[in-house]
């Protein structure tokens, strides 16, 4: 099971999702209500590095992050 | 050099500490850059949750820029709440000439805008406001939308 | 506020006493330029002399130009010997949003170099060699040759 | 009388003059072998205001000083 955490304002509990790519994680997350605000704004870490495409391949342990905008300082 | 510290960061000690750690080392500019937390919008102040892992990636990222240029970075953060009129980031450039690390110290900070994550919120009435729209999404948003 | 030393400037000093005058007064950004002696070339140091009377209405220019941008400004500098890996100078500017600063501290460091009033000149084996190589001709240079 | 200051590393020591203009001064120091090196890279300050033209007129008391290459930092 990959495991799936919500960061910062986000507010959610982590999940556990048997998921092996990007694409099915996008594909339940569809039917989130809570996750509507978030998905348009929200960058995508696999294992702690930021991603680019919803083809990659997901590992069981594989830590997903998502990362809603940012503003340190 | 990166280091996160509960609360509101003790300025002049942690440039000082800095400024000791590098006067020996025949850099020839060291430029600090402070951030304060101002009172507006009505906010007491300021509060920051950081999500170290990717931080320390980032940050060790822009560490080997700077020494390919003959530079060093250091930078300090506030996790949890930051009062008005105290400091919540400090980052400082050393370099051998100016002209590198006033470039340098520029591009850190812009890029330290954008891409750390690190999530502010507005401290109202003793509660946590997420400064959405002051917040900028990273490089790559939406990908599961 | 310019304030010249004798000697090398105690830089922990300076600047926690620049950040405690200006850190209630809901500036945003703090960002200080500290220049420090390098070893190199074979010398012991740097001396420097100052036209103070130019020096200064150059320092009052500048410091009206940063007040049209809601910031003000900083500058120390020392007169006199200043061995290696010590500080003969430095400048700070403080401003409510960083991107003023950032653009401000550039600008005003490079028309410093440029513009101050102030001789170096190397310490070497005791003696006071004027750094000329090193020295820029102000603006309007040679009217009576 | 004018008084000439020359500042920083010329090493020489102040005069004062009977001018009444810069044009005046150039004259007088084209004879000077000791400014030989210097008059190329010098700027000229009246009253410590930095001047760009010869034409401007010297009264008495005014202070004249010459700048040679600076480098502060």
């Amino acid at each position: 099971m990959a495991r799936i955490e919500f960061l910062g304002p986000i507010g959610k509990e982590p999940q556990e999702l048997a998921i092996s790519n990007l694409n099915e994680l996008k594909e339940i997350f569809a039917k989130d209500e809570k996750l509507a605000e978030w998905l348009g704004i929200c960058a995508v870490a696999v294992n702690d590095k930021i991603v680019k495409s919803t083809d990659m391949k997901i590992n069981p342990n594989d830590k997903i992050s998502l990362l809603p905008p940012v503003c340190g300082g | 050099m990166l280091e996160l510290h509960d609360g509101s960061l003790d300025v002049p000690k942690i440039t000082a500490r800095w400024y000791e750690e590098i006067k020996d080392k025949n850099f020839g500019a060291f430029i600090p850059f402070i951030g304060i937390v101002r009172d507006e919008f009505g906010i007491d102040g300021l509060s920051f949750d950081i999500y170290e892992p990717i931080l320390n990636s980032w940050f060790d990222t822009w560490q080997k820029k700077a020494k390919e240029q003959g530079a060093m970075l250091f930078m300090a953060h506030s996790k949890g709440d930051v009062l008005n009129h105290t400091s919540s980031y400090i980052s400082a450039v050393v370099t051998p000439q100016r002209k590198v690390g006033l470039r340098l110290i520029n591009d850190f900070v812009e890029d330290f805008k954008a891409s750390a994550p690190i999530w502010k919120y507005d401290l109202i009435d003793g509660k946590r406001v997420y400064a959405k729209n002051r917040s900028q999404a990273l490089s790559g948003a939406g990908l599961l939308a």
